[in-house]
């Protein structure tokens, strides 16, 4: 089989498991969960530095291991995930931005109007933008037509383990995107991101379904297999769901026929 | 008076970046650091002769964990 | 990670993924198949010999490359299926046999009642059984009872690709069995194979999903990932299930907080 | 007359079953093959010396793929 | 729209609800669900006497109220199960019998082997048998064959208002089944027992979804106008399922356009 | 029980099921329809005189029977959704409007920007507007602080009759929602929209399950009943689901025990 | 010794099922209520006639509220 | 030339809503219906006194079933 190769504006990926770096146990676990699941992209938050001295930042652990993804998380303005976005792009030189702009802290859930807003002024601005977004065909479409270089509809609100609540849109909306389909938030296990892969999606970000399982090297392996069976699966092409039985073995020769 | 990532502190006549970044133990190759002043960034490159001015809002930020 | 084996009547198997041989487009496909799918056991069927001459069987095929389980595809009564494993115990010098005994020949739903009785039968004549079965957890149990090495509830009727149809009875299964438990029919994709294991299931068995998917090859793999990432995502314990969205980058040091 | 995998058919006297198995171009050595006469399984082991008697109803089989 | 009936053993049935009455805060409430239901069958329990004295039996309450339907609930025997009918007989005068016979105390799954033998026993002791089954079409066939009155498979375990678990079998079993389907055990809601009908069930039996809910008459009436809802849609003929919009307004016309 | 009437901005209503008017095999079916319902709310909609004469209108068979809601139906730009509302509101002497704004002609699925700015602008020009609209929380929040009377996110595609794709979502919205909720679109038989006043909607606007079903005023009285069905559980307060069955009947007592 | 609900006890010679039903507070007039003895039912129109012999087991049951 | 309904139309002098409201079948007591020039709305109360101008874009709409 010919290398099956993924490309966010111009840039090419084996894995198409993105992962994100927060809440492991600690530092030694997150990189042995980085090399399990193969993720060749991951996500970083920007935040402010403590005045008094504080934590090390991780960029050291990461900067040689993966593509770094900074996201605006938490941002509930326009001007505050701009700015946010301006300012990972000085602190890692990196241009590309996953575009987080929540409507209440409560749901976490995308406010898409400021989202739009939000990402075409990036786009404007040079960035190569993913948005963090519902899984609502219009507001995709709309991400792309403003420039996005990837959409990135969630599965289920952020840390909840639902898994994707409406496959249905989520389908529809890979069937029609002129832009790679990411499924960001709500994954809780391994089926989930295949069943992610088989609908139609270029690739997977998850976070929490991993640094905060029971053991997280293994629950990155898991996904690492996860991605790619479900990609296998969908490139395979499955086999119809059919309301009646049909026999594998062959019918004709039984004995006592 | 000035704001440094949301607190409202005294500053010292002539205080520049480098010696308030100074103050959070960063200096100027320090990783993963980016700054701004009243909502446009100050690139790096520019640290040494940006003098902070009464009034200025800064935010100084760090890559962390996230996802 | 130490090795996680799999044991069936004291055998041990690496592969969780057993794959029926029925239905591929020709002996290569299937053996691309066989070692893309890195399947250890295959299924088998009993059929009469055309006495006219006919088809030459698979046998010389798998034998070197896969421990061979022979079923009673077809068999509607008690008799035939002893006979059918009989036969097959001959034929192949293997006392394992997948037992079917089936109720009908429009749902291929299994007929427990025959089932353990047919079961015990074998089971008093030396046989290594591991009968499909229903998901029901009281015939499961029964099966056990009667001394069966496994035991292989549906997920769905064969060859409907479904997936698992009720999968808190599988999951019932899975807790309370004392062999192990083998998904068998009804998985139509790879996330309903790695669901089957994180449901607790022991291995999965398939066929159709794997040799009438449009490029079986691929599909294999695919299969071989999903039972992995599954039984994976099982040990590594997955997150709970949250009603609430939960961040999962930090939420303090926000710009603008 | 005997039954061979549901057919009736005639037989010869004194046939046994070798000379069966060879109509369907089976020999002794041949693989993934089982014979049973009246429901019950005749060991490779003792074809040779099993004669077919009027009435019998034999099944001969072999592994064909199957799920 | 001409009465809808419903025959069970050539007695009809204008409802098609059956409720059980076990569990009611207190009297006064079950007479006001029984009214608010329209239920027209009710279940009670065969229990010993309290030597001691003890607490009234519910019979006077029913009696003139509801056609009575004893069961065998709790037996894990045919012996208890056979003897518990005929006292039931003896003690109410009726030959209808609600059959339960259970797995184990846990999962009170039905015992499958065990009821097709109790069935078939009390049938040809002049029972109308109506057994509470698992949702295995072939059980259910062989309980017809052995002359029960109708079949009432489980939606899901009793009392966990789980709803309908495996609404493909229960369909299944309803296109097959040559007796009245009545679902028995897993609702909890409205739309559960609603469903039930929409798949073909001729009726359905509950007791904790009423019994157990904050305000069981209200609960009661929700559960009599579902069956009704459900019944009328089954009749009705629903609309496909479509993958695609399909707009209700006119398509032309529209200003602007 | 009191009266359990339902109000939308000041308005009380006694039915919580809002009926279309579109696409009913003849008018005698489709009176017979609404009279089955209960309905009291019904939906038209502004479509340009044919001036060649053409087809009557329905405002005679409806105005006396029902509370008219026109709708802007198939508008794809603010201004002609705007247009329409103020047109309608001219011809039916009503500042009601149910205002559609599509983002594309194969989905139907709303284009929640434009409709934000389009309710804005009606409700500063005094009308009392329902936007159809995603099953999106924030985007509802935000219809309500514009001033929206009501929102009515979709359980899926118009006309499909897949149902609540998005329970979670849905509840979700109800749970949050500063003005009633009522759920349009997707409704395909009765246990849909039982399920939707069970999650906490307080109407449900349906047409085409209604209309093209085979037998329209069956189903019409089937929904009827499964809207007061869903009300009523609601309001009765269903039993937790449960993992473990647990008996209706006595556990004491049994024979043989 | 009998046993009556799966509890042992002594029993009086010549107790009939009346006297034992009487014990529960239960009279031939009682409704809902059945007796079986060593697994067979005794019609209600037998009660009277039918003494309690050593080493019955009698079951006496009534109708409950059940699910 | 005026649109009416979307489609180009030649318009005599002097016309006025009324009259074109009539060549549709539509008097001023027609219920249901309603007008806009141009973008806005013509109350039923103005539609007497409004002539039809040169290029004016009008709507003539109805109530129909919807959904």
């Amino acid at each position: 089989m010919a290398e099956d190769l993924f490309h966010i504006a111009g840039k090419a990926f084996t894995s198409r498991l993105f992962l994100g770096t927060a809440g492991y146990p600690n530092q030694q676990v997150f990189l042995d969960s980085l090399a399990a699941s193969g993720a060749e992209v991951v996500t970083v938050s920007i935040r402010r530095v403590d005045m008094e001295g504080g934590a090390e930042g991780i960029l050291d652990l990461v900067r040689d291991r993966a593509w770094l993804l900074p996201n605006t998380a938490g941002c509930a303005t326009v001007k505050d995930a701009v700015l946010t976005a301006q300012l990972a792009r000085e602190a890692l030189d990196t241009n590309w931005i996953k575009l987080e702009l929540i409507g209440d802290r409560e749901t976490l859930y995308p406010d898409v109007e400021q989202l739009v807003t939000a990402a075409a002024q990036l786009v404007d601005d040079g960035f190569t933008v993913l948005p963090y977004c519902t899984d609502d065909p219009i507001v995709c479409r709309r991400l792309a037509d403003v420039g996005c270089a990837a959409v990135m509809p969630l599965g289920a609100p952020i840390g909840t383990g639902l898994g994707i609540l409406n496959p249905y849109n989520i389908e529809m909306i890979c069937v029609r995107s002129a832009v790679p389909v990411i499924l960001d938030a709500g994954v809780g296990t391994a089926s989930d991101a295949a069943l992610a892969m088989e609908l139609g999606c270029d690739a997977v970000l998850l976070n929490t379904a991993v640094s905060k399982s029971t053991d997280p090297v293994r629950m990155a392996a898991a996904m690492g297999h996860a991605v790619i069976a479900g990609r296998l699966a969908r490139l395979a092409g499955r086999i119809p769901r059919r309301t009646r039985a049909e026999a594998s073995s062959p019918e004709l020769g039984l004995i006592g026929g | 008076m000035i704001t440094v990532n949301g607190k409202a502190r005294d500053h010292a006549d002539g205080l520049d970046l480098p010696a308030l970044l100074g103050e959070a133990g960063l200096g100027p190759d320090s990783r993963g650091i980016a700054v701004a002043i009243n909502g446009t960034v100050v690139p790096r490159a520019r640290w040494a002769e940006r003098a902070v001015a009464d009034g200025d809002a800064i935010e100084i930020v760090k890559v962390l964990q996230g996802g």
